[in-house]
């Protein structure tokens, strides 16, 4: 494949400036060359040859299953004034097909590999934890957001003793760090956030799709195949920020952030609600560069907002109420 | 509507049947959310351009309507895997429908480059609707069938007695295919009775038009296969394998 | 106040046609003219010299408490890119100063007054229930979204356990028809609907605004005053109509629609996915005569999409999977 | 930049320190979401017209700019209680700052009409950035002080010292200002000096504009009772009430 980006945007960066801003965080045990990585499932290998993928602080791998699995039926994606709404239905090679395909082209992009991994049935988690297990992986995402079967189809994630029981029983398995990605649909994402780190949990990412339908007028159905899917892009960006806010205030473990975000000034938003690094999903779609050039802007942004290291943003929201003189 | 990009990358390199992602966003914008898959309708290497026709539809192409020459705009690209022409094959048949039309055009340029013969069908629902007439004959169609809605031409019964009258004696060896199921079927049928391979360009909503997006597959094809991708496995397919998957 | 509508949108149009739609529809015992409603707190009587209140479905109040309440600190607004953040607070007259003053400027207005009630304390709706019970009032609107002292802050709308006794414990009290307007910000919106249904409801209101934040890059501090506020607005349409779809899917009683709707094809897409009738918040202030606006559109969209009664739209999502012969 | 609105309704009623919302989103367009509110800066009722001056700041202002002459845009005023002008006030200081002078120009408009005196204190960052200089000069006002940070003339001490000096003899008999904490400071300072009554117009966020909302109030004033409505009870306010109301 040849690919050509015809707009001079993603080059013409000026990087040949002095002492740069240190951009490099630290998640758990991983040092991060800078906070930004892609969300599950809206990044691949194909990208290779637009985005070079060392420059990234990790990659995260579409969510593995153990087995096999086809995904759901058209139309997958649709798209909303605001974003996307998407019903792939998460299609995988299981974890054997993984680990002899795909995970090979991603250990080979120079930076961090963080493997998604989901299951219909606490079991499946288990399973491909295990099968997973000795590869040469930074850490297991956990993605609890997978229909449970055993739950009658409810997410793990909305349960904060089904959250703990899951990474519990990975962590007895395996000694790779363990993620887990938090499903955005709750009343309370502090519960389960405490849940997933006194389970174990190295890191908490922040958070996944919501969901959401959009209909079609001419024949009455849903925009996609499936009836409802998850929405994704700008318009959830205020809700996942919140949620960020609200775990990052719950639990001492890193946070990552997810959800809307496409600007550096997204990413120090995220940073300042208590984010240590942030995922970035559907604005890959928009733009296949977006990542390089938020982690372009990310330089000039922390000189413009006095800080050194891009770390010292984490966390540092100012809820004061503020008032001037002029009521 | 047409948008003449200025891109010798893909105007160099591009095959019959491969498209481009274009991003109807300009930078800084975060809407539309989804890049559009475009044919292209012309590529001109000397220059270094390719040309891509388009319909108003919705937002998208909304959007792509309000760019001005000289903008830049955010394109991926060539991508997919285009038609496969066979070394031996003399005559190829073309069959195009509104917009679809689009991804055929390359091949009769193709065709004209390397001394193949083109036969064109281009259908639409009326006369000013039509595309590629004037682009086949320029590249050396041998023929082409201009049909439409409006004066019964492009109905099935009609166009396959005017086909097989001007074509039973000397048919094509293969048959390509974009833009209507109807025609698609009258494909099929021809592609049996000439005993010539047909390839279909299929359209699906995408997001990625790279192959790790997963969202353009149409669902399993037998038990837990995920079927082909529209945008890496395709657009273009071979019928026969369409077939299989179409269940 | 003298006020002037510069745009021509809201005047000319073709009201001079044969044998019109019908728009009306029924919540309960009640006959609406048409499906369109104004959200509570996104309407007063000060919209007066705009809109001719009289051809609107309903008219909502903004909610009252039993007693007087002063609200958040400003900022108590900010924009955000897809819609809007508020931290208002609910200020109120209380009942009694609700009663002699807004109320009776609400019921001028010629159509069905519904009132939205709220409290601190569950005791607190009961209080305010029974104050208005005797005034001529068209059905409560009980806003379960309000903070909860009796639950550390956590909303009642939360929990159906909550819900239940709430509603039940009004019903009790009161003959006014009770609509429930429910918390988005849950796991399961189904079994919380079934429980309002169930404490005797009338209809459902889905949904309220959804917790949001964003942040000011130069202070480190919410662009609110009281840092998260309630996110509104276009960006949250595809969720509230999942939220609609599910709710209406899981009751008998009729859901009326809320959440980023601003066109009458928005109402049609609330009332296909189960919804009765709608509200409408935000769009109302982006233009004051939004709703004339949409209520104006839906004759012809009805004829567009072959219905004589709008009421034939509703609940006829059509959720087959749709293959073409292409794949 | 400036945008002149065809708005008779407007330019017959509004009285000075009122405003309009003007909302920013075209029909049928959803962002911005909220209206801006923006102060008359002049108004000419014989030709039916009122003028706004703005800064482009946001993505409001930014969307304002991109109206063309002759497009509508949805407009909602005169709205807010203006200034209060007693019968017999002879004299008016109005006293601004950077855009907040816009909520001043239209008095001195008026007091060109009715036969009073207008002092103009217009300040701003450098003399580029200053409102209203001419429009004062040519609405009449006895005095125009044209003060800036580049030049030092705006500080607040070399400020009072010049207004005191030229003033102190005859002063005016009330005070209006805007946009600037600093010079509402100094303003009340010459209030006691002068024993001149003095107002203030104040900016909140706002959605509705008309008071049902409550989004510009600023919390609470006293024990369950809701501050001043910033955009029904003001935007003007007699600095009475909003000291007051500051705590
Ligand atoms: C390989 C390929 C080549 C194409 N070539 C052309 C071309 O040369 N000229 C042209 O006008 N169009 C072409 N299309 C369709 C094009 O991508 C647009 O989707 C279509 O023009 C719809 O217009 P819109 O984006 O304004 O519609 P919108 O209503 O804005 O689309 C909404 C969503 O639906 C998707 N969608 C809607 N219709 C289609 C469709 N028919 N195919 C795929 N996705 C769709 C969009 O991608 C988007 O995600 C091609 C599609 C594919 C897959
Ligand atoms: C009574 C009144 C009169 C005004 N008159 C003028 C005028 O004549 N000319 C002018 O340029 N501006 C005026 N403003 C401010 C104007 O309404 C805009 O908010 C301001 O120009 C900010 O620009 P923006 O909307 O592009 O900013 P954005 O960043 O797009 O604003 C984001 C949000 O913050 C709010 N906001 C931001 N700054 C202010 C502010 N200073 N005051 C109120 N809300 C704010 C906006 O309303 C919006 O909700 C006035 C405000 C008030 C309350
Ligand atoms: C097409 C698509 C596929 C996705 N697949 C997965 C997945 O396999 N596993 C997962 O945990 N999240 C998946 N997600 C969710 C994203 O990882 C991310 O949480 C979400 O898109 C929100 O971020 P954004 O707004 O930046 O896109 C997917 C999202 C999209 C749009
Ligand atoms: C400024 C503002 C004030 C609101 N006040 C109330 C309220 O008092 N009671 C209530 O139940 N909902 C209140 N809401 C929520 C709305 O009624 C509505 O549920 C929400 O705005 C979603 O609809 P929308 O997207 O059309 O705005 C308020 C919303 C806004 C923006
Ligand atoms: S469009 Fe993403 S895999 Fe095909
Ligand atoms: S802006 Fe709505 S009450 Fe003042």
């Amino acid at each position: 494949m040849h690919s050509a980006v015809i707009d001079s945007r993603a080059h013409d960066r000026d990087n040949g400036t002095q002492s740069r801003p240190d951009l490099s965080v630290t998640v758990g045990d991983l040092v991060l060359g800078n906070p930004v990585m892609p969300a599950s499932g809206c990044f691949g290998p194909e990208l290779a040859p637009l985005i070079p993928f060392e420059r990234l602080g990790a990659v995260v791998t579409k969510t593995v299953f153990a087995r096999r699995r086809a995904g759901n039926p058209a139309h997958r994606l649709a798209e909303t004034s605001h974003g996307m709404l998407n019903s792939v239905g998460i299609p995988s090679p299981g974890s054997d097909g993984f680990r002899s395909g795909l995970l090979r082209r991603y250990q080979a992009g120079g930076t961090h590999v963080i493997v998604s991994i989901g299951g219909l049935v606490a079991s499946e988690y288990y399973e491909v934890a295990e099968d997973l297990a000795d590869e040469d992986i930074a850490a297991f995402e956990i993605n609890v957001s997978c229909p449970n079967l055993e739950q009658g189809g409810l997410a793990i994630g909305t349960s904060a003793e089904r959250v703990a029981e899951v990474v519990s029983g990975i962590k007895e398995l395996v000694a790779v760090p363990l993620f887990v990605k938090l499903t955005p649909t709750v009343s309370s994402i502090s519960e389960i956030a405490r849940a997933a780190q006194d389970a174990g949990a190295a890191a908490l990412v922040v958070a996944n799709s919501f969901s959401g339908l959009s209909i079609n007028l001419r024949n009455r159905s849903s925009t996609l195949g499936t009836g409802a899917g998850g929405y994704t892009g700008p318009g959830i960006k205020p809700l996942a920020l919140k949620l960020v806010h609200d775990a990052a205030a719950a639990v001492t473990i890193p946070v990552i952030g997810c959800g809307g975000i496409s600007t550096a000034a997204d990413v120090a938003e995220f940073m300042i609600a208590g984010a240590t690094a942030v995922q970035i999903g559907t604005a890959t779609f928009t733009r296949p560069t977006t990542m390089i050039e938020v982690i372009d802007d990310l330089g000039p942004l922390c000189e413009a907002l006095n800080v050194r290291n891009i770390s010292e943003l984490i966390g540092t929201m100012d809820n004061r109420v503020t008032t001037g003189l002029s009521l | 509507m047409a948008l003449v990009l200025e891109a010798p990358e893909v105007a160099a390199s591009v095959r019959p049947g491969q498209f481009v992602m274009l991003t109807a966003a300009r930078a800084g914008e975060s809407a539309p959310a989804l890049p559009r898959p475009m044919a292209i309708y012309s590529r001109d290497q000397g220059a270094g351009t390719v040309e891509i026709l388009y319909g108003v539809v919705g937002a998208g192409t909304e959007r792509l309507r309000s760019f001005n020459p000289g903008e830049q705009i955010y394109t991926v690209g060539p991508l997919g895997r285009g038609f496969e022409v066979a070394p031996d094959v003399q005559t190829v048949l073309l069959v195009g429908r509104g917009i679809g039309t689009c991804s055929l055009t390359t091949v009769a340029q193709e065709n004209a480059e390397r001394g193949r013969d083109t036969i064109a069908v281009t259908s639409a629902r009326n006369s000013g609707a039509l595309i590629g007439v004037d682009f086949y004959r320029k590249h050396g169609a041998a023929t082409v069938h201009a049909v439409t809605d409006d004066d019964g031409t492009s109905a099935p019964a009609a166009l396959i007695a005017s086909l097989t009258e001007q074509h039973d004696e000397k048919p094509p060896q293969l048959i390509l295919t974009c833009g209507s199921d109807r025609l698609t079927r009258l494909c099929q049928t021809l592609s049996e009775r000439w005993e010539a391979p047909m390839q279909v360009s299929v359209e699906a909503h995408m997001a990625c038009g790279l192959g790790y997006c997963h969202g353009c597959a149409s669902g399993a094809r037998s038990q837990g296969n995920e079927s082909p991708l529209i945008c890496a496995d395709g657009p273009a397919f071979a019928w026969r394998i369409l077939a299989e998957t179409d269940a």
